[in-house]
């Protein structure tokens, strides 16, 4: 069923490897930059550069799915990612009280063995991807992402995952907000002394468990 | 435009995320390059949904969902840092390690001490 | 018949059990009626639902159990002449059990669950003796197992019951192991777990690898029946208390192997090399554990040896292809060797000591425990193989097997053609069932006259003896209550009229295959000559080291050291004369241990295992650790960055999880 | 740009024709037979229901907010009944062409029946913990709801994203109970366990998006069928795919080398919250594994079917050796016993699905099924026996049955159900199934490696066995009521079940499609 559908794509047909066109030029000049600002949102030493790194990687993303026609997803993006989403990792950074400047240890000792792992990562999925997609070609003529379209489909065909996406961002929400709450007593909660405890200090290890 | 492009766009950010999580000390910086998988993959299959022309938008739609997804857990992941610096006092991912499996030979440690003092004794 | 009372025997000891483990320290008064009634009632109705039947029936019943998509399991009840047999022995053994522990255990804190103990074994064998699906069968089986486990280590706090248990529990799990996997390869065969089908599966041919199947089968019953090279349990089992030797390793656990075997002896007739390797097996561990026998100081090591033995005999008769002789000598052993356990345990008690070599100093024995040295007297002329007793009947249809089976005449009763059983098989066993015969009237010669005649030479050494290994039994400044007492004479009834009782009509074959179990002349003549010589060398070499003793101890008459002395090496009793010790000559030292087997399973299994654990531990940590800490000598910069990280460091784990996703995706990748 | 040559035509109609996703054409959302996805809605309602109940309720009445939420979970497994009665399988949110996104079949009753039901025993379970540890209510029991409603909704997915989303609904949750005591060791445990976790999702989102490119579709019966016609070039890609997408599942399931994060994350996190993941989160993991194997990537069997083969090897026996080395007197030694037991059990619980691979039919899946729900029942109940006893190490059990009869004598028996042992029948019987689906399947080799394991497992199930019964003090403690209740219940289950086996075996028998 689906090679009869997957077959046109494959097709080479009339183009040529050689011949970008302009959104082409535009994609892969944005993903060079994505690509540049992902490499130094990890390696950098200054942990608040990092995160508005990120913040650049993440917006050349989202112009890299307006290219792709998925508007409605490039501004969810631009919404959720560079509004809410960095914010809270800016916070995040500063609540624990993150160094403003360089600081040497960024990096832990993991380095090389993450060095290893990511190289060989790399390596596989471009494999993976050039072999499989070495002839197939976008066709960017029809748009499909408009806002009203998206929402067609998603409550056409994908009313299950997103109801049940609401219960997710509901159990998020409650979760971080009794995480992050501090106690009313202002200490953590002892385990309570009791029968089951006999004979032990409170607070020992098994008190811990029960 | 040749789809190798966004895919082999996407790879490379998916392997840059992952040398993040396994390079990176603070732990919210762990969370920035899991963003940075997630998104790889959000690339990915904003590309496919559009190679495929798929009606259902299967691709799209998973892609909203793993942006909503990826916000909720970093809404929590962050919540759950914080905690582990209050009580901790750091948030470098490689200095908790008081879970790990007991020193074999060491002595049955008391956990309330340890869980305070051993974050400092690797320091 | 009602189906009700052969469904009751198994039951009512399982809710025995249950009910004196729940009344417990609550109703201490409670406890033993609850250990010893419902055994002795299981007893009773063993004993009727054998009446009933009948000899020369068989009665099946089953019920759907559970359906596993596969063969069906069924919950299937099996009698017949063998089963109601067997039943009726363990019952009569257990009951005596229960009733003798309750004074040989009177004042132990932990006697409630060491009663419910009993009676879930009870329970369980009887559960493997009626069952008539091999599923089934093995739960019993493996209740069995555990409950031996429980039973070796009830003095747990002893380093030897600790070692001991855990050695029974590992080395019959060897076994259990091919044997489970045996029963299924049966089952996928047969197309069902009822031993019915299995045994149709196996006179039509239907088994796909009879040889294979048979051999896995094998080893879970050399590990249960402690058959070489898996019976080094049995002697260290020692280390629980006697009654739950004379129930456990002399009456029923081990003889559930042999049972087994005798159920399955059709899928064994139709593999030829199976039924060798069993000959070779049962001749090994016959002469084997015969040797050891001779070289042993500790009485109940003994007899543990001669049960070790005897087994091999039933083995050797199940190799030769004749059941009824195996289940006949079963039975009559398992009477005998009850009564040697019990006897024992009297002993022991009196003399509060294991020691051989100590008892013989002891003067005057035989007159503290007469009971004991009458009834252990009966015993061992059965164990040897005299007549009129039951040994000498059951041992003589052993070696008629095995001379039929050598001259290619196997008496297989029907259950197969005779030329199913290889003539090797029967020469190997009649061979070694000839020499063991002999050994065996050594040992227990030489184990009698150590015991109770020997001349008193350290009489400073009775008082306090060298060592014990029971530790709360009962006080041993009051004689024997009757309660330990008549157990022995009840067990004797059987052991002196069992095998003349059951020839005498034929009344025991017709119960069994209908074969004749009636000893051949030649062979009776031949055995009982061994026997006697047997026991006359023992007697002989006693005489002659004994008056060796006696002229060292006048040459140097006053010099033998303080008793203290001797006290402190009780293990070598060098002074001491020992006919074992004379007759095996360079032998003694390695009998005496066993010949090492455990060594080499030390080497063999045990260090390979630990060895093992420590490289997963190793590489659970160490690799970890070190791979963190550095080793420095590797390329500078490897070893500045490994130094920073930690252990049980997340981004370790994460390393080794995305490490092993690209390993996984590149090898399927490039697999497919 | 070019070819338009229509795509996935005749997969999911013409392209020109606007995809009628709904019985009422008209209708511009799915229809919902609100039946169907009873048991996941209650329980989250039931989580709603609390979270509101919390506002109201003052001090002392916060008690009733776990009634509430047992009261939720049990109707949400009355719910089942329903659906359990009725002979065929329900389907919902469905395409015009048949695919749809939720079925309740038996596969999904079965894992249904796991997750709440094991939500409700590791509830009942922490009635006690919550008063004791005074973790805040509401908010735990409205987070184990919805965790326990992802878990119920996974087993009932039948596209690549619901079952994403489902699944991380039922792990999002996780992580915050497990870092509810708000002390150290909590924080550092869900740490630990989300990182990892978020790490494994990408990684499948990835897998996911793979097998999209390769098949144009998320539905798994569509991509089974697009996949025995993809196309030569796209085949490395979807078995990439196919395999990255299994990370996220066996993750859950604790499957060696994902399995990093079970023992910190069970000693960090309350007991019964522990018990919780060690049941719930392995049978999402499990259901979400049968269903992307069986229904999804079933043209590719051998290919997964040997990685899961192998996964289950190794998973069973790292477990096992690990537990093995467990010393008994190290802190939180009993807890990480269990943590390393529930790993190599996970590698038994991944055989037959491995069979399934190679038995080119889905019905070794009952057996994992049935497996899970044994296992489910016993390491539940031997969870609670040890918050109810309130030890840690392994040693502290010493002479526990002279001090407590009755938690010693349940935890011997859910012990020995694990051993597969009798008298815990139930479990020997479970293990058989297992073996037998490996055997029929052709996999002689992983059988014995299964058989060899359940052998080493015997030890140290075993020892700790024995020490229940060995002497120590006996100054007898009080098992608070709500721990009564639950190891009464989860030994009662245990004993029917090993007394009538076939009342769980029976769902080996069919095909639970």
């Amino acid at each position: 069923m689906s090679l009869l559908a997957a077959a046109g794509p494959l097709e080479p047909a009339a183009r040529s490897f050689l011949s970008p066109t302009g959104v082409e030029i535009v994609f892969l000049l944005v993903g060079v930059a994505v690509l540049g600002a992902a490499l130094v949102t990890v390696t950098t030493r200054q942990l608040v550069h990092a995160a508005l790194w990120l913040v650049v990687a993440l917006g050349g993303l989202a112009v890299e799915f307006l290219l792709l026609t998925a508007e409605f997803i490039a501004w969810v993006q631009v919404l959720i990612y560079l509004g809410s989403v960095v914010v809270l990792v800016l916070f995040g950074l500063m609540l624990t009280k993150a160094p403003i400047g360089r600081s040497p240890d960024a990096d832990s000792g993991n380095r090389w063995a993450a060095l290893a792992v990511g190289l060989a990562t790399a390596g596989t999925l471009v494999t993976l991807v050039v072999d499989a997609f070495r002839t197939s070609w976008i066709d960017l003529g029809a748009g499909a992402g408009s806002a009203k379209a998206t929402g067609e489909y998603l409550f056409r065909h994908w009313v299950l995952p997103f109801e049940a996406l609401s219960v997710l961002l509901l159990a998020a929400l409650v979760g971080a907000i009794v995480l992050s709450r501090r106690d009313d007593e202002g200490k953590k909660p002892r385990p309570r002394p009791g029968k089951l405890r006999a004979g032990k200090p409170v607070g020992t290890s098994s008190g811990k468990e029960s | 435009m040749h789809l190798a492009y966004p895919a082999v766009l996407a790879a490379l950010l998916f392997a840059i995320g992952v040398y993040g999580v396994l390079a990176r000390r603070n732990t919210v910086l762990v969370l920035m390059s899991v963003e940075l998988m997630l998104n790889a993959v959000n690339l990915n299959l904003v590309a496919f949904d559009v190679w495929l022309r798929d009606a259902l938008h299967g691709g799209q739609a998973l892609t909203l969902f793993t942006i909503t997804l990826a916000a909720a857990e970093i809404g929590l992941g962050l919540a759950i840092v914080l905690l582990v610096f209050r009580t901790r006092r750091t948030a470098d991912i490689d200095r908790l390690t008081a879970l790990g499996d007991p020193a074999e030979d060491g002595p049955a440690e008391d956990d309330e001490t340890s869980d305070a003092t051993s974050a400092e004794a690797v320091a | 018949m009602n189906l009700a009372l052969p469904v009751l025997v198994p039951v009512l000891p399982a809710l025995g059990a249950v009910a004196t483990l729940a009344s417990g320290k609550r109703a201490p008064g409670l406890t033993r009626p609850l250990a010893i009634l419902p055994v002795a009632a299981s007893a009773v109705l063993a004993l009727v639902v054998a009446l009933q039947l009948g000899t020369g029936q068989s009665l099946d019943a089953a019920t759907r159990l559970a359906p596993t998509g596969g063969p069906e399991l069924s919950l299937a009840l099996h009698l017949d002449g063998f089963s109601s047999l067997i039943s009726v022995l363990v019952g009569l053994v257990a009951t005596c059990v229960q009733v003798y522990s309750t004074a040989y255990l009177k004042d132990d804190p932990r006697y409630p669950s060491y009663a419910a103990l009993v009676s879930l074994f009870t329970a369980a064998m009887f559960l493997v003796v009626y069952s008539g699906d091999l599923v089934v069968l093995l739960v019993g089986w493996e209740v069995m197992g555990i409950c031996s486990y429980f039973l070796i280590g009830h003095h747990w706090e002893t380093a030897d019951a600790r070692s001991a248990s855990l050695k029974a529990f590992l080395v019959t799990k060897l076994g259990d192991v091919p044997f489970l996997i045996g029963i299924f390869l049966l089952g996928a065969d047969a197309g069902t777990f009822r031993i019915e089908g299995v045994l149709k599966a196996a006179t039509e041919g239907q088994l796909s690898h009879p040889t294979l199947t048979a051999l896995l089968l094998l080893a879970g019953v050399a590990g249960k029946s402690a058959q070489f090279p898996l019976h080094t349990w049995l002697p260290d089992a020692m280390a629980g208390p006697t009654p739950v030797s004379a129930l456990i390793h002399a009456a029923t656990m081990v003889a559930a192997g042999i049972y087994l075997v005798a159920r399955l002896l059709p899928v064994f007739l139709t593999s030829g090399a199976a039924l060798v390797v069993l000959s070779v097996m049962a001749a090994v561990t016959m002469v084997g554990s015969a040797l050891c026998a001779l070289a042993q100081d500790d009485l109940k090591r003994v007899l543990a040896y001669s049960t070790v033995g005897q087994l091999g005999y039933m083995a050797g008769a199940l190799a030769a292809g004749d059941r009824q002789a195996a289940v006949f000598h079963l039975v009559s052993h398992g009477a005998f060797k009850a009564l040697l356990f019990l006897a024992a345990g009297v002993i022991i008690h009196a003399a509060h000591t294991n020691s051989l070599s100590a008892m013989a100093r002891m003067p005057e024995l035989r007159k503290k425990v007469p009971d004991a040295y009458w009834t252990m007297g009966i015993a061992l002329i059965a164990l040897i193989g005299l007549p009129p007793f039951s040994g000498f009947f059951s041992k003589e249809a052993v070696l008629t097997a095995a001379e039929h089976a050598a001259t290619g005449e196997a008496l297989t009763n029907g259950l197969g053609p005779a030329s199913a059983v290889p003539s090797a098989a029967g020469w190997i066993v009649l061979v070694a069932a000839g020499l063991t015969a002999l050994l065996t009237a050594a040992y227990a010669a030489r184990l009698w006259l150590l015991a109770f005649h020997s001349a008193p030479v350290a009489l400073t050494a009775a008082t306090d003896a060298p060592y014990s290994a029971e530790i709360d039994e009962a006080d041993p400044a009051h004689a024997e209550p009757p309660a330990m007492r008549w157990p022995l004479w009840v067990l004797a009834i059987p052991t002196m009229g069992f095998g003349l009782f059951g020839l005498r009509s034929d009344w025991l074959p017709a119960l069994l295959d209908g074969g004749s179990l009636r000893p051949a002349l030649e062979t009776a003549v031949i055995a009982t000559g061994l026997a006697v010589a047997g026991a006359l060398i023992g007697y002989g070499a006693w005489r002659s080291v004994t008056a060796r003793a006696a002229a060292a101890a006048e040459r140097v008459p006053e010099q033998a050291g303080p008793p203290a002395a001797e006290t402190l090496a009780p293990a070598l009793p060098k002074p001491l004369a020992d006919p074992g010790r004379l007759l095996l000559g360079p032998l003694f030292g390695p009998a005496l241990h066993g010949f090492h087997v455990d060594r080499l399973y030390s080497a063999l299994f045990v260090r390979p295992t630990l060895a093992a654990a420590q490289l997963v531990r190793f590489l659970d940590r160490e690799v970890v650790e070190t791979y963190v800490r550095g080793t420095g000598t590797g390329a500078n910069l490897l070893g500045w960055a490994v130094r920073r990280s930690q252990t049980g460091n997340a981004q370790t784990y994460l390393s080794v999880l995305l490490g092993a996703v690209v390993v996984l995706t590149v090898l399927v990748a490039v697999g497919s | 740009m070019l070819t338009s040559t229509p795509l996935l035509t005749p997969l999911l109609g013409q392209p020109a024709m606007t995809p009628l996703a709904v019985a009422d054409p008209g209708g511009l959302v799915q229809s919902v037979d609100w039946v169907a996805i009873a048991p996941p809605l209650t329980a989250a309602l039931a989580g709603l229901v609390v979270l509101v109940a919390d506002l109201f309720l003052k001090g002392s009445q916060k008690k009733a907010l776990s009634w509430i939420a047992i009261g939720g979970l049990v109707l949400a497994l009355a719910a089942l009944l329903p659906l359990a009665l009725d002979s065929d399988a329900r389907s919902t949110f469905c395409l015009a062409d048949g695919g749809c996104s939720y079925v309740a079949d038996h596969f999904t009753l079965a894992f249904q029946l796991l997750a709440l039901g094991g939500a409700l025993i590791a509830a009942l379970l922490s009635v006690h913990t919550v008063a004791a540890d005074r973790l805040p209510g509401g908010e735990f029991w409205f987070l184990l709801l919805s965790s326990a409603a992802g878990a119920a909704l996974l087993p009932a997915s039948r596209d690549l994203a619901t079952l994403v989303v489902a699944l991380e609904v039922a792990s999002l949750p996780a992580f915050a109970l497990v870092a509810l005591r708000r002390d150290g060791r909590g924080a550092e445990a869900a740490l630990k366990f989300f990182l990892t976790s978020v790490t494994a999702t990408a990684v499948m989102l990835l897998g996911v998006s793979f097998v999209y490119a390769a098949t144009g579709t998320l539905h798994l019966s569509a991509i089974a069928d697009a996949l025995t016609v993809a196309p030569a070039q796209l085949r490395h890609l979807a078995e990439a795919g196919a395999v990255l997408t299994l990370v996220g599942f066996a993750f859950k399931t604790a499957a060696v080398p994902f399995h990093f994060w079970v023992p910190d994350t069970y000693v960090g996190a309350p007991v019964p919250v522990a018990g919780y993941l060690s049941v719930v989160g392995k049978a999402a993991g499990l259901a979400g594994l049968a269903l992307v194997t069986t229904v999804a990537f079933r043209p590719y069997g051998h290919t997964w079917g040997l990685v899961l083969a192998v996964l289950a090897a190794v998973t069973m026996t790292a477990g096992n050796v690990a537990a093995l080395r467990q010393r008994a007197a190290a802190p939180n030694s009993a807890v990480r016993l269990l943590a390393w037991s529930s790993v190599s059990q996970a590698g038994y619980l991944l055989v037959p699905l491995a069979a399934a691979g190679y038995a080119d039919s889905d019905r070794p899946v009952g057996a994992t099924v049935a497996y899970a729900l044994v296992y489910g029942v016993v390491n539940l109940g031997a969870f609670a026996a040890v918050a109810a006893t309130g030890h840690s190490r392994l040693d502290d059990f010493q002479g526990l049955f002279a001090r407590n009869r009755w938690t010693a004598l349940a935890l011997a028996f859910f012990l020995l159900c694990l051993a597969g042992l009798p008298p815990g029948v139930v479990g020997l019987f479970g293990k058989v199934v297992v073996f037998r689906a490996a055997v029929d399947a052709g996999l002689g080799w992983l059988a014995v490696v299964m058989a060899a394991n359940v052998v080493v497992a015997l030890y140290y199930y075993l020892a700790w066995t024995a020490k229940l019964f060995a002497a120590g003090a006996s100054a007898p403690a009080r098992v608070p009521g709500p721990l009564r209740a639950t190891l009464g219940l989860t030994a009662a289950v245990a004993v029917v079940l090993s007394v009538a086996p076939q009342l769980v075996l029976q769902v080996v028998s069919g095909s639970l499609f």
